[in-house]
């Protein structure tokens, strides 16, 4: 069960999951026996079956049109399932807290392709804890939501403050931070 | 200085009612009585009435309108972390907080507040411990019906549910349920969970010793999972849980609830069921809070949008109206703008009420015919609650 | 010194120095003395020296424009120099607080003319408290200023939170209650 | 679960810059090497600079914006009822707070907190006596410029002033001095405060029993007010205090100061002098921090409107540029959008920061010219701080 797995094992197991969840169908089929396989690195995964049809029609409208220039806009390519401030307008960066907050040491997970290279990443929306929100322009207030889940799949919600093990879990903002390349 | 007394002399002044200055506007200056000292009173609400409308303001606060008088009747203070119930006994609204002692910082405070309903003076804080903080989750608590027990959802990031008993005002126990989320309240006895492989899990709790169950998966949680925010009539113990695509899973929860083979939105609607393509576009539910109930018909009310599959947070441009029981669709209302969330009064021919993501009007609709019935300015958001009857 | 009685006197000497503190120019004439005299009620006193030129030249722009009809306006002819969210817009009305909260006993103070009858009235600005402002739409959300002083003048300052004495000072909203004619 | 432990597993990875992705927009699919997985770190400060702006935001924050960039640098915790201070060696910024501990009741907590100028880590909070509490007061909070001492406004409503040790983190003692108000720093060794009557008294003060002090009453308290927005240089002790109608009354502030007569800033643009009158329209001061001042050339910056008296409040269509040494209007500039507050650079050719009431942009403004620089994207109100040179 996805859940439990994330309940003892935190994000080291969310990330691994998600990892192999691509939204290409993968998702389904991963099971408990995958959490004991190395979670780190990826290994790069044969892209064939992505590739038998028109890219357009297997990329959501976020991915259509997402961008690889401005981080700190809501259409960056790795904002794909981001809900809140991005940290990159409030003095942190893509991957990087604002002075004064601290990184959620775990975090939900989306996958989120890059039209640079036309590879799925990995993407940890990790929160940046420990002050009030951020109150950057409405611009830079993101929600998207590619492949993001309810509750009862904490490891790719977006709605849950992801602030544990942190000193205080009061919300700041949300980064983007590469995990990995995607299966 | 003595604060007291000088409550007295304030209130020992004569006070003339506010219409009698109204009565006199435009009038030329006349000899009429100079108008006289008045007493500072406060407010009480009087009962919860069927046309109340209660949403989050400001992420800091949910406000409680009087439809029919377009006005606001009072403020609960509870944040976008926060949970709100209404008392099954109407005569207390329940708050589940998180407060840090220092705003940002200090003591971290997980509480059952109880508000009076009459006076919203605060006269209860029941300590819990830490409950999951998520942006207006509305299943993160549940009150049972016979007002004996709150069920506060728990993740740390391991998940629990805090059994609060509301008489002693304290915490009874707290079941550990891993793999599952959130609390769907029973009828009477339990309460139910959605878990991350597709399946309730089932907890009859009375006051003893709690006992689990678990049903099969009945959705496939990876591709096409049901929103958290079903709909549950806690008078009937029915539920009605709906996918991102559209699939409707109904089911009387209890120790062994069965569920419904689905059937589709679109579908009750005369259109081709709706898969998961990123590039189908379709008529889909969507927002903060898509879903409403009025249990006096057993209508559904849902907001759809046109979009693709994962779509699932964009807001409603209208607002579908099913007979659940006959899964038909009674009819389609154009929002006048687009809506996050809905609501609706508990009675015949109910009120619709519209709104936004946050810092918007009410827009209130009949139900019955679609007509916008009025506009209330305000700056409210998505999530609300509303009264049963 | 007016600010010293102030201190002294809360609400009560406030009330009464601004009860002979109108805008025609007395306000600078009272001094200690008058603090002893019989604070309430107020006696009718010739408005002889307003009415020797035009009214409309002696008159604040709030003043020409404020109405009799809706307390929950920011041109309520009471409001004249209110700054905060109105109470009748959050469940109170224009001299009672919203459910939950209390009135402050002692309050700034303004002066305010009724148009219905011509007549100026001391009006005690009594915030209610206890609970978090008030988001009553923009429309309630007024900062009028006729005669309003610095905060080195309390008694006719509306930028102070007028919670003194109340269990909590958390500003909620503000009312406009009649105290009695201005001289 | 070891968070530590975790958190070292991700800080082992490889960090690849960002520069490296973007470089890549819109390249077709190559072979490029695959992103390798980043650490997430916290970001720290620059010391401070001449082109920080640092406005209040959502009346819950101050926001350190590097104009240059355009962008913020962090977020400094202050509501609107706080009060903030760049520390004189810039170490620190220092905000003095309110806080109760349950958000709305619980127990009240009257704070000076001290916030690392590079990290923005709160690494001290000093126990306070209740402050006075009024919304974005600025002059509620001043700090000796040896560092050494903090004066912090209370009013119960009876006014006193606290005393900080600044080294020791204590309340040294509190001064009562009735019928005055707010803290006007001096270059050293005391301040001064306004008083209802109209004259300053001045508190002599370097860690011994404080020596009081006043002067005569100067300006007309009742009808013609100064701002308590006054500008003070703290770097010379000078002091500025403009009354509504735009007198404008300059001393050093001391045990003794001798207040220059009055002039006009309207007379100084070749206006005439500008009364009393609720019919009188002409230009006047105005806005929640309608003044700036620039030390570098000494010159003072005015938010200005046509309005009769009594409109202190409304918002500036206009900045004016006086140069105070010679009484003398530099420049008038018409701003893009009416403004509520306005702050300077400490630098020659001082850049002007106009914001709105809230929730709006900065406009930066060359003040030589008047030219608009540039429109920052923002949600931030009129009040702010600026650093000194």
């Amino acid at each position: 069960m996805t859940a439990s797995l994330f309940d003892r094992l935190g994000e080291k197991a969310a990330r691994y999951l998600a990892s192999h969840a691509s939204r290409r169908g993968v998702l389904g089929k991963v099971g408990t026996a995958l959490a004991i396989a190395p979670a780190f690195p990826l290994l790069p995964v044969s892209r064939a079956e992505a590739e038998e049809k028109p890219v357009s029609a297997s990329l959501t409208d976020f991915e259509r049109k997402a961008q690889t220039k401005d981080p700190d806009k809501c259409d960056y390519w790795r904002h794909c399932a981001i809900d809140g401030v991005l940290c990159g307008c409030c003095g942190g960066g893509v991957h990087t807290c604002p002075p004064g907050t601290e990184p959620s040491p775990v975090s939900w997970i989306g996958t989120c392709r890059n039209p640079a290279d036309g590879l799925s990443y990995v993407i940890a929306y990790r929160d940046c804890c420990g002050r009030a929100t951020c109150n950057a322009p409405a611009d830079c207030d993101c929600n998207t939501a590619d492949r993001e889940m309810p509750i009862y799949k904490p490891q790719t919600s977006n709605d849950i403050i992801w602030c544990f093990g942190t000193k205080s879990t009061t919300y700041h903002c949300s980064t983007s931070a590469i995990i990995g390349k995607a299966s | 200085m003595n604060w007291r007394s000088m409550k007295f002399l304030l209130s020992s002044t004569f006070c003339v009612s506010l219409a009698m200055t109204a009565s006199r506007a435009h009038a030329a200056p006349t000899s009429s009585p100079v108008l006289q000292a008045e007493v500072s009173d406060t407010a009480t609400l009087p009962p919860i009435g069927p046309h109340w409308f209660i949403p989050s303001a400001s992420e800091e606060t949910y406000q409680i309108y009087d439809i029919d008088k377009g006005k606001v009747l009072g403020t609960i203070p509870a944040t976008m972390l926060a949970n709100i119930v209404i008392a099954p006994d109407k005569k207390n609204f329940y708050v589940a907080e998180t407060i840090w002692s220092r705003s940002d910082h200090g003591t971290r405070q997980d509480l059952l507040q109880v508000y009076d309903a009459k006076t919203l003076s605060l006269t209860k804080e029941i300590e819990l411990p830490p409950r999951a903080l998520a942006v207006f989750a509305a299943q993160d608590f549940a009150v049972s019906s016979d007002n004996k027990w709150g069920f506060i959802f728990n993740m740390s990031p391991a998940t629990s549910v805090s059994l609060v008993d509301l008489k002693a005002g304290k915490v009874a126990q707290t079941v550990d349920i891993p793999g599952c989320a959130l609390v769907y309240p029973w009828k009477t006895g339990g309460f139910s969970r959605l878990c991350g492989n597709g399946s309730l899990t089932n907890v009859a709790f009375d006051g003893g010793s709690p006992t689990v169950t678990h049903t099969k998966p009945f959705f496939d949680s990876n591709n096409d999972p049901v929103f958290e925010q079903a709909i549950v009539d806690q008078k009937t113990g029915q539920a009605i849980f709906i996918s991102y695509t559209g699939k409707v899973y109904t089911t009387v929860l209890g120790p062994d609830p069965k569920i419904s083979a689905p059937w589709s939105l679109q579908e009750a609607a005369g259109l081709p069921a709706v898969g998961t393509g990123v590039q189908e576009l379709a008529w889909r539910p969507g927002g903060q809070q898509p879903f409403a109930w009025n249990a006096a018909k057993g209508e559904l009310f849902v907001l759809m949008h046109p979009g693709n599959h994962w779509s699932h947070k964009t807001e409603g441009s209208q607002g579908w109206v099913f007979n659940v029981a006959e899964k038909k669709l009674l009819r389609r209302i154009d929002l006048p703008q687009p809506a996050s969330g809905i609501a609706a009064s508990p009675d015949n021919d109910a009120l619709l009420y519209a709104t936004g993501h946050r810092d918007g009007p009410i827009t209130v609709i009949n139900s019955s015919t679609g007509d916008v019935i009025k506009t209330i300015p305000a700056r409210v958001g998505a999530m609300s609650i509303a009264p049963g009857l």
